[in-house]
Order: C-alpha cells, then structure tokens, then sequence
C-alpha cells in the first residue's frame, strides 16, 4: 500500500453462543477449516493487502491467542520495524482499566498508533471468515476523499434484525444507521471493518472519552456522531463469501460450505492464500480398503474407516470400519472401530469409544462433543 | 548434549541419482511427501538438542540456502549458534579438491571458535533415527576418542553390498572396517555417523591433509584404529542406505510400512522441514485412495495407490498413479496412468498419457517437464 | 543448562522514587550504561545462562519495554517452541484481574509455565544491575536438594533496615526471615532471585491465592509459610556487584561504576556480554581538538567539546566549548557551545542551551535534568 | 516502488584489493566503522521500499552468508520476499563463466515468479546515495526502457579514469557510453545503476546468452542504444567508485568530512549491517583522539587521529594511529606506532612496532597477522 495503514484488530471476543468451542478460548482462536483458527482470515487478508503494521486487541482468555499468533512470523509480520503487537490492557499512574467497549480499546491505544504515525487506520474484527483485499477499501475511501468507508454485505431480509443496518444515497454515501432494527429499510449490514483518517478518528476517540454516557463503541457511538456532524461516510459494498459464525450451526455451515467446489471461499487460491502456525506434522496416511469421499482431510490424520463430506483437522485416528459423515472433527481426536458419527462437531482430544453412535445420517440437529459430553442443536 | 557439535558432511554420489540430482545435491532430495532428505538428519540432531549444526554444503548452492536458510524451522535461527553452511571452497586453478578433510580444514577457524568440545559427524543419505542422547552417553561414558554408530543390517539380497563392514571384539571396540562384499547375510553395518573428540577430529583432520591422504574423514578414522580409542554403538532401528535410484525409490515406498513411518515421522521427535502454507487436501466424491501417504494441498479426484504424494499435487478424474512418488505440484491430468515412476516438481503428465516404470527401475520424469502423447 | 528451568521475570515495577526517570516507562526500562536498559542485565543473564523459556510479567506503562523487548531477539529468544513471551494481566469468565502482588502475578500464570513443563521455576526482578550465572544457583540448589534457594548478598549493615534479610544455619539452610528489620542478626540480604521446585511453588501459589489475608508476594507470604512448615530453603551467597538503582543518586553512582576499569562489572567481558536491542547507528566522531577523558561514549555522538568522567549514550552532539564533567547523558542530547555540566543525570532529547551552566564541579549535589525542569537530589 | 525489484552483481575486481580480498569479494569489504560495502547498497534499497533483493554473490560465499545470513539487519527477513542470494553457477568442465549475463540466464525462473515489472541493477562498489524513489518515479514517468543514473563528476587527478562515460542529448537520452579516458575534466559518469523493464531485462540478458556475447549487462545496454528508449538521471550527491586499495583507502578516509558522513549516515534513511553486541567505547584519561571515526566496542588509552576504527579494537597506552583504518578485533599494543596503513580484522601490531605507508599506497596487514618487532 503506498499510504501507511496500520490496522487495529479486534480479537477480544467471548464469543458465548459458541458454547464448549470458547470455554478454554476467544472466538478469534476458534479452529476452523481444517488447519485455520478463525483469526487467520482477518490476518492473512492483511498481509495479502500489503499492510505492514497490526496491533491485536486482546483481552479475554489470551493464552491459546497469543501462542498461535507469536511473534506473527506465518503473516509475516515479524519484522524489525513496525510488524505485529499484541495490545492488551495496561495499567499507569491512575491504574488499570479494561477496553470497556470496542473504540475504548483502541482509544487506548492511541499512543501505539501515533508512534507508527499513519495516514489511516483500519479497524478489523477478528471474528469472521472472508477473503478480503483492504486495499479496495482504500482505494474507494480515497476517491470519494471520505473521512470513513464502511464495509458493508447484503445480508437475507430476515436477518437485518440481527444487524447494524446502514443506509446510503445513490452515490453510497452513508444518510442513517439503524442498529438492528426491526423493520429494516434496506439489506446492507455493516461488517465491522471500518477505514478511517486516523487524525479524524483520534479527534472522535478522544471525544468519546470525555463522555460519560458512551458505551464506547464504534456502531453505537463513534460512527453515529460522526454521521450527526455531518462527516463524510461511506459504504463499500463486499460481494464475496463471508461468514460470521455466531452459532454452532453456523460453524458447523462454513466448514461443510468448504466442501462446495464452487465456494468463493478457495483454500487453494495461491494468490490469495489463508497463513496458520504449522504444526509441522507429516503426510496424512490413507491405507488399504479405507474410503473418503468429498472431505478435507490435513496432515498426520491416519484413515482407515469411512470418511464422507467432513472436515477432518489434523492427526486423527479413523480406525476401520469406523464411519464419518457431514461432520466436522478437531485435532487430536480418536474414532474408534465401529463408531457412527454424523452432523457432528467434535472437539480436540476426544475418543469416540468403539461402536457408539452420534445422530443418524438424515436428522437435521447438529452435535457438539465435547469432554463434557454431546449437545444438541 | 550441550558439548556437542553437530556436522553434516556431504558425500559426492550425484551422479548416482541421474536427472533428480542435476540441480540438486543428494541431501536435498525429496523425500516422504514433504521433506528433503537433510531433514531427518538435521531434525534428528535438534531433537537431542543440539544447538550448533555445520552443513557441508554440496556444489549446488542454491537450493540449500532457499530451503535451509536461517534454519528457523529446525529453531536454529540462533544469533550466537545455530546453522552454519560451508560451501565448498575452491582452490586456485584445481576446483574443488576431493574428499571432506579439506572442506574441515578450510574451516578450521570454526572449530577453534565454537566452545563444544565433541562432534558428532553424519552422512545425510544415511536415514536413522538414533537416540542421539543414550549414544552420546556411551561415547563419553565409554571415554572413547571415537565411538562408531553401526546397524546389525541383514541383507538378502545384495543391497547393501559396498557399504562398510565393521568388525569388533566384544567390548564393542573396533578390529576392522572394511566393505561389505555380502559373504555374511547379516553384518555390521557402519551407517556413516560418529561421535568424535573435537582434538581428535581436528588431528585426524590436519594429520591426513598434511599427508595429502585419506581425502575422507571415515578412511582416516579407519587409518587410526590401533591408535586411538575407538568403539562402536549399535543401533537398532530403521535404517536406510541412500545411495542411487532404486535404494532412494525403495526408501520412500517403504514408509507405507505402518512400523517403519511410526518411527520415521513419530517416534523420537517430530521432523521439521520448511513450511508452505498449504491448505488441507481435499478427495472428491470420485477419488479412491489407498495404503498411500499424502501431503497437504493436494485435490485428489482419481485412483492413488501405494505412493506418496507430494504437497500441492494434482490428480485428475479418472487418473491412475500407482506405486509412484509424486513430487510437489506436479499434476496428473484427467484419465493419465503413471506407474512405478518417480515425477520430479512442478512437471505435468498431460490427460491420457501413459508412463510406467518397473519395480526394479522406476521411471524418471525431470522437474518442470511437460509430458504429452505428442 | 540440563534440567528444564522456565524464568519468570517481574517488570512490572514503577520505581517511582525515580522521579521524572519513570513517569513515561516501568523502572525496568530505565537507560543505563550508555546503551542498555536496566531490565537487559536479567535477560542476558537468563540467555548467557543458557535459559530458554522465559516470561516477562509486565503491568505497570508496558510500552516502551514492549517495543524494547520485541519478540525477544536481541537476547536469542525469538525461537520456534518456547522463547520469550510478554505475560500482561488478562480477563477471563470472572472479568479481568491485575496483577495484586509478585506471587499473585505467577498464580495467575501458572497455564503459562504449566504448559513448559519445567521442573524448575527462576523468579527474577527486572530492576536490579548484576551479572549472575542462574546455573550456579541451580547447582547449589539441586545439590542441597531443596525446595528453595534464594540468592542473597551482603549489605553494609547500616542498610540492612531496607532490605528482607535472611539468617542461616552453618550449612546456609534458612532459619528465619526479617523483612527491614530495625536490628538485624545478620546483613545477608534477599536479591529477589528464587529457584523453587515448580511443583512446590505451583502448591503453594495455589494456597496462597485461597488466602483472603495474604498480599500475594513472596517475600511477605510464599517464603515465611514455606519456611513454617519446615521445607528445605537454602541461600547462595553472591559475591560481585550489584546494585538495586532505586533513586537517583543510586542510579548517577551505578553509571559512574562503569568508569572504574577495576569494576567487576566488565563490559568487555566477551564471555558474558549484555545484550539490548540494537539501533544501528553510525560510528562516533570525535572532532579535531575535542577532549575525552575516562568516559564512556556510544555510537551517533559527535564530541567537539570536552568530556570527562562520563557516560554518554547515542546521537549526542557535544558542541565545542561545551564541558561534560561527571554526569550521565542520555540519547538525543544536544550540548550547545560554551555550556557546563556537573553531576547531572540529563534524559532523552533535552538540549542545554548556549552558556547555560547545571552544578559546579566539587558540589555534591546530584542534578536530574528533564523537560519538566532541574530537580535536585 | 512495490514493483521495483533491486538486483545486486559483482564485478570480477577481486585482484585490484590485494590480500584484502584473499577471503572475501569487493562487496564484503569493510568499510566506516561497522559496515561492509553492500550493505549501502542494500540500506539504500530497503530505505526506497524495495521488498524483494537478490544478490548475485562472489566465489567466496562463506563470509557472503555469515554476514548476510538470512538478511535480518534490513528486515528483509521475509516469508514470500526479502532477499535472495545466488551464489555463481559453475558449468560443467568450464568453471564459472565470465559476466553477470550468464548469471542472470541461470536464475531465469527466479524472475519469472516474482511479482515486480521493473528492475533496478546495481554494483556495489559504486557508493551513492540515491533517493531511489524520485529516480524510479522519473523512470516511469519517462516511459523509458532503460534509465542509467550518472553523476557529473569532476575529475582533475586522473582518479576516474576508465570509469564509465556517458554522452546525452539535450533530453537526457542516451546518445553513447565509453570509457573515460580524462580528456574533460567533467563528464557525465555512469555510476553502474540502472532501472530497466523486466521484460527488456530478459530479452537483453537472454538474446546476449544466445549470441554468446556480451557478458556483461552494461555492455549489452550499450549495445542496445537506438533501438530501446534509454535515457539517464542525473544524481548530485556524494559518489565514491571503490576499485582498487587506493580508492578504497580515500573512500574511507573521505567520511572524516562532516558533510560527507552526514549524507552517508544520516540524511535519507540509515545505514543497517549485523549487529555485534558491543558495549560503548571507553576513552582513558590518556587518551587523545582527534577527527577520527570511533566504532562501538573499543578501548583507547593512546593517540588516534584521522583514522577509522572499526568495532573492539584496542588501542594501547602511547600508541599512535594515524590517517589509518583498523578493522575489526584488532590490537594496537602499547608503544605501537601505525600511519598510513589498513590493518584488516583481528590483527595484533605488538608492542612497539612501527609501521608506515604512504598516503599514496597505504601500507596493508592481512587479517590475523601478528606483527612483531623480530
């Protein structure tokens, strides 16, 4: 990118609809696709977009995040100057204080980002899973010479309660926010990646402090009174795959959407590829009178029973005459001789004993296995 | 093992390996659907934590610095250890002279800098995953000069004739080392990796480069027997001799074995070889795969079996690859048939065509070829 | 070293008797030696040790020691498994939790050294000035076969007062703690360095943080109920310099330290070199009829002037007729013509302008030179 | 300048350095304290934003990988990017060719994937601190195939004989290039840097593989003069032309001018190298240093005047160094006089022992030396 971006992603979500996935982890760090944890999307769309400098804003059970990010060398952010830093919470003469919503944690730190001094700042969220090139983004924020450019996505008109709606003029130039409301004007959701001037977001940071009535928060706040002072602001609209996966069944959706050859969402694009930790693990082993059938199968996995429109993760024993179907199963796992397992998600470290059975081949509920044992959806 | 330097020395066998060696030195064969073949022995050092490592490097430097590096997936990207390359240093007028003594002694400067006090040298082509650790323990329990690390390998067939014979009393110290000619089914097999006090070697080093001769460390090794302390530690697991074509075909067929890939990729610490970000692979509803071991990022939508398949390789419907290696993107195209073949990177083996080896000679592809029935 | 030991450093210190040294960074970022900061001497420490897990508990302005420490390379400890990792505060189901006191701060980070598997834990400060090899109280402390071994080192007894001193029996086993007692038995003084057992710390961590009344700190809580109930606590007694820079005087006498050749704080010594992160900057140049006299100058300074019995840090300009005289000058500093300086301790980027004149050459006062003006120690 | 990718080749110049150069090429020079001459060259690049450099490396590759390993210092340590090192490809029987070209031919494929549709070629023997970015924008603006960056040097003492000539129109097009031979006292001097379109790169570097001559990529520029569109931007700073002791020695001396170091070190970005962990430097109350150049890591307790000296070198009590450069680790002893000389790394002048050249021909010690008075 020819001017300085510095991109500020959000990855302090809980993610609690997400059940036993984050008991242990921020929804950022939830695996998915095979080798991917959610996270990587938002990273590897950096990246790929030329952005050099990326501060992660972590607050809720970081242990397992900061590992797989590490000093960011599978993006390539390990660099000397500038690169990847994890942002947590700090304290200073007045003590500590907690992101109490999603513009606090970047008004925090707004030292950070005036010390790489940019021309715009992208703010990102670390929960969704989408290809995107920011460089758009940008080239659109600067041709209409807006002060913020929000993507947005045409979302199913039964589901814009569940959004911040964003209306625009003819030219896409923002006219009203209405947050998730009931009677939608309009299909266009926000997707929580804003490109802002980073001297007109620090203005409006600064005034967000100072009011004691903000929830500090970038839909409810920061944009709403831009739009009031009558900024200029604008949507960009995204057209490709994207997925936010809120729900057990909308996890579970994503990754069989893999298993589309026609998905937008290809893995195996060389142009635009998704950057995880390697594990460094060998080849996975496909022996002798064993089956696999539309899946996605990563490496260390050994495969000698059935495997049939699934997601396997990596180093997976599928022992003979054990049967996989339409499920998606993490690292680690076991499934023993016999074992029937359907519409499932199944979580690391966990041995399907032999000859039990999970769902039936038709039903339409979706499984979660976890070590506190199987629930429904 | 902190006292310990790891070298890996490089022999000049490349023309055994016909066109798979014409850019690359042996060490860097592919091997096992994802590594080359000085993956095993780097991997197995750092996993007996050795922190310093010497690469002799082969004439072909290239592709040794793009795949090795800084080291940084063996962790030996270290500011104050770590990897060190030596590309062969050429004298005036008579290229590169023969043999590893002189590549030592050109590089003496290095061995007086670095604090660790014994070496553990090895031969790459050599595949073994020794318990570094025990054998360290027996060569400084043992306070041998050298301790020598041998295989009792039975051999049928004649596979292993020219390899080096070893004889020993029964204190396991050695009488004799010669060549294996096969008049024994089973011998003992020096698979070509010693641990040696640091004196000594840069003796035996300078002692045989003042003289002219032994050009190679093990003949000089063999010249001071009687002289020095030396011993041998056996070992007892999977071994693999690598030194043309077919023992380098065998090889790799050999890890469908279930026992031999447990110990080769899991038992003893994992191997670590420079990563690529590829995506799972992914079988289509038509695929049918079976006894074969497969890398990441491959679309496999035809017929696999008994073979290894390399990352990001392509297999077309209705195609068949049998008995085969298949190395980094190379594509089978829709309905081709490849049989007991080795297909080097990045070629194609366009729709329909049909390439077969045999079992006692494989076929050779070279990389970036396009084959066609034209 | 063979046997696993993870190091947990604490840098989360104000050192707010350090005036305007710590009003932007923790104390273990203070500038020292002409090109290192305080916390560098631990960290190279724990790598000339041959340490290879290390965790930094920081909280208190993070920063600049985060930028300082990066991911750990100056110190070989960007590594692949294991390394350096930066351990800020974090939040979990029950809401955010700071650090309430140094126990409290590994309590909360036992996933962390869990996860290393080691079988020995290091507790270090990053606030004190030494050159320790942790080996040493390792081997002492296996071949006592103890649960602790606490570094310990002579004071003058008229500082006793300060410190947690500790009595000995004859084969140096702890018999008693005195925290600043006002009469001391002995002037043997804690270092803060402790070796545990990680399964005997990991025990009484636990139980510590059960206790409503404990203040979670080691010297006041972990060490006197370890010694209640009989474990074997021994102390190593370290002989070479050390300095706590706890005010300013403390910190101008350990800056001047380093001009007597005789001081066994070697900077030379290429056996145990300290590292910090490095700025790659230009040679310095000395002027024609310049003077320099027992001083220590880093790169980028250009002397013109007259320098003696100082200590100069990088890209200082030291116009002619300027005179430096037993003071301390940190980076970016500029010495305007005809200007004198004694006994100052001057901070980053202040320029003392032309004739201005700070002390005189035989007062003993210390002078601390920031843009918030001169104090006086 | 995304789409500019920096290439680095070696001339064949070695033999001018005398033993200077016994153990490294030109490039690995030092040079002003703590650097070696490529690594102006690289800084000057990577503070112009290029992302991707390849070094084409001399013979002696050792001292190339050491220093330059996996390119930390410039942050080109990157996944998919960064920096590239080739070492010479030796042809069968024939030893290394003469000339970049064929250099450029082996690694054809390395051209092929990368991204950038421009190239800038550089020597780093030339040192000039070009602001890259104004030049590549005058480049594209141009719409030139070809745009050679000169400096319009004065030259009154012969020093720039047989450099580069350039003759250009009105509009800075190219009209010819020779060899200066002192018959102007200015003239246009092509500084051996040059942007040129990737693909006229290829097809000048391969159309002169196939005709067998010329060797070098510069000749082929001039060859191709008329029929592509070459045009040339001047560059007003600082240049220094490295080819041979003398040159080298003056180069270095030169940075004791306040304006020259400015523009070398400081103004348009910094100059990176590896990193060493040295300590400040310590100047006793004997000391006496005068206009030199100090690095890190040493000890003065004697004179030292007009001189550079490079990181840790000792300078004894009485000693007296003089209009000299001192390289790395090196020792001064107590008494010791030295004037006029470059003493290359980790050399020892014993106590006492008086060594002098001329300004005109510096007197050299090779690295390691120990020079006594016996």
């Amino acid at each position: 990118m020819d001017d300085k971006v510095v991109a500020m992603l959000l990855a302090g979500g809980q993610g609690s609809r997400l059940k036993t996935l984050t008991s242990k982890i921020a929804k950022p760090a939830v695996p998915f696709g095979g080798k991917y944890r959610i996270i990587d999307y938002a990273l590897s769309n950096a990246t790929n977009s030329g952005i050099r400098d990326i501060g992660i804003l972590t607050q809720y059970k970081p242990f397992l995040l900061n590992s797989h990010i590490g000093i960011g060398s599978s993006w390539d952010f390990d660099r000397t100057f500038g690169g990847l830093k994890i942002l947590p919470p700090f304290t200073s003469e007045d003590g500590g204080r907690w992101y109490t919503g999603t513009a606090n944690a970047i008004y925090e730190n707004i030292d950070f980002i005036d010390n790489l001094a940019p021309e715009y700042v992208l703010i990102l969220s670390g929960d969704h899973i989408y290809k995107m090139n920011y460089q758009h983004l940008l080239d659109v924020h600067k041709e209409n010479n807006a002060n913020v450019t929000i993507s947005v996505l045409e979302v199913p008109w039964e589901d814009t309660s569940r959004f911040g709606i964003i209306n625009v003029d003819r030219d896409k130039r923002i006219i009203e926010f209405e947050e998730k409301p009931e009677n939608a004007k309009n299909n266009m959701a926000s997707m929580g990646i804003y490109m802002f001037n980073w001297k007109d977001l620090r203005e409006y940071l600064i005034k967000d402090n100072e009011d004691e009535n903000s929830s500090n928060d970038f839909g409810k706040n920061i944009l709403p009174k831009m739009l009031d002072d009558g900024k200029r602001m604008y949507a960009w609209v995204f057209e490709d795959y994207w997925k936010d996966v809120g729900t057990i069944r909308s996890y579970w959706e994503a990754n069989m959407d893999l298993l589309d050859e026609k998905n937008t969402l290809n893995l195996y694009d060389r142009d635009w590829r998704i950057y995880t930790k390697n594990k460094n693990l060998p080849p996975q082993h496909i022996a002798k009178n064993s089956i696999i059938k539309n899946s996605l199968v990563n490496e260390a996995c050994d495969v000698k029973g059935e495997v049939k429109n699934s997601v396997l993760f990596s180093n997976i024993v599928i022992e003979k005459d054990a049967k996989i179907n339409n499920s998606v199963i993490l690292s680690n796992c076991v499934i023993r001789s016999g074992a029937e397992v359907n519409n499932a998600v199944i979580l690391e470290d966990i041995t399907i004993e032999v000859g039990s059975k999970i769902g039936t081949k038709n039903d339409d509920n979706i499984y979660l296995v976890s070590d506190e044992g199987i629930l429904i959806e | 093992m902190d006292s310990c330097l790891g070298i890996i020395t490089t022999g000049d066998i490349d023309f055994n390996f016909g066109v798979l060696c014409n850019h690359r030195p042996v060490y860097m064969l592919p091997f096992g659907g994802r590594y080359r073949l000085v993956d095993f022995a780097i991997s197995n050092m750092v996993n007996h934590n050795l922190s310093t490592i010497a690469l002799y490097t082969g004439e072909k430097i290239n592709s040794t610095m793009d795949h090795l590096g800084n080291g940084e997936p063996w962790d030996l990207n270290r500011r104050f250890s770590g990897l060190f390359l030596f590309a062969p240093m050429v004298e005036k007028d008579q290229g590169i002279p023969l043999g590893d003594i002189s590549q030592f002694c050109s590089t003496e400067e290095f061995f007086n800098r670095v604090k660790e006090e014994n070496i553990l040298v090895r031969h790459p082509n050599y595949l073994a995953k020794v318990n570094l650790t025990e054998a360290y323990k027996y060569f400084i329990d043992s306070e041998a000069d050298i301790t020598l690390i041998y295989h009792k390998s039975k051999d049928t067939e004649g596979k292993l004739v020219n390899c080096n014979k070893m004889y020993l009393d029964e204190e396991s110290n050695l009488i004799d080392i010669g060549i294996n000619l096969g008049t024994e089914e089973t011998f003992n097999h020096f698979i070509r990796m010693a641990f040696l006090k640091k004196d000594v070697f840069l003796r035996l080093v300078k002692e045989s480069r003042e003289k002219g001769d032994p050009k190679f460390l093990i003949d000089a090794i063999s010249q001071y027997r009687g002289k020095l302390k030396i011993n041998a530690y056996e070992f007892k697991g999977h071994v693999e001799s690598i030194k043309d074509l077919k023992s380098y075909y065998d090889a790799n067929l050999n890890l469908l074995k279930e026992d031999v890939s447990k110990e080769v990729f899991y038992e003893g610490g994992q191997v670590f070889t420079k990563t690529k970000d590829e995506p799972s692979t992914y079988y289509t509803d038509e695929s049918n795969v079976e006894n074969s071991l497969v890398a990441n990022g491959c679309i496999i939508k035809g017929k696999v079996e008994n073979s290894i398949i390399f990352r990001g390789v392509k297999v077309g419907e209705n195609a068949i690859v049998k008995n085969s290696i298949i190395m980094q993107k190379t594509q089978i195209q829709d309905g081709a048939i490849v049989v007991n073949s080795i297909i080097d990177k990045s070629a194609t083996i366009s729709e329909k065509v049909n390439i077969a080896g045999s079992s006692a000679m494989p076929y050779i592809v070279e990389r970036y070829r396009h084959i066609t029935n034209d």
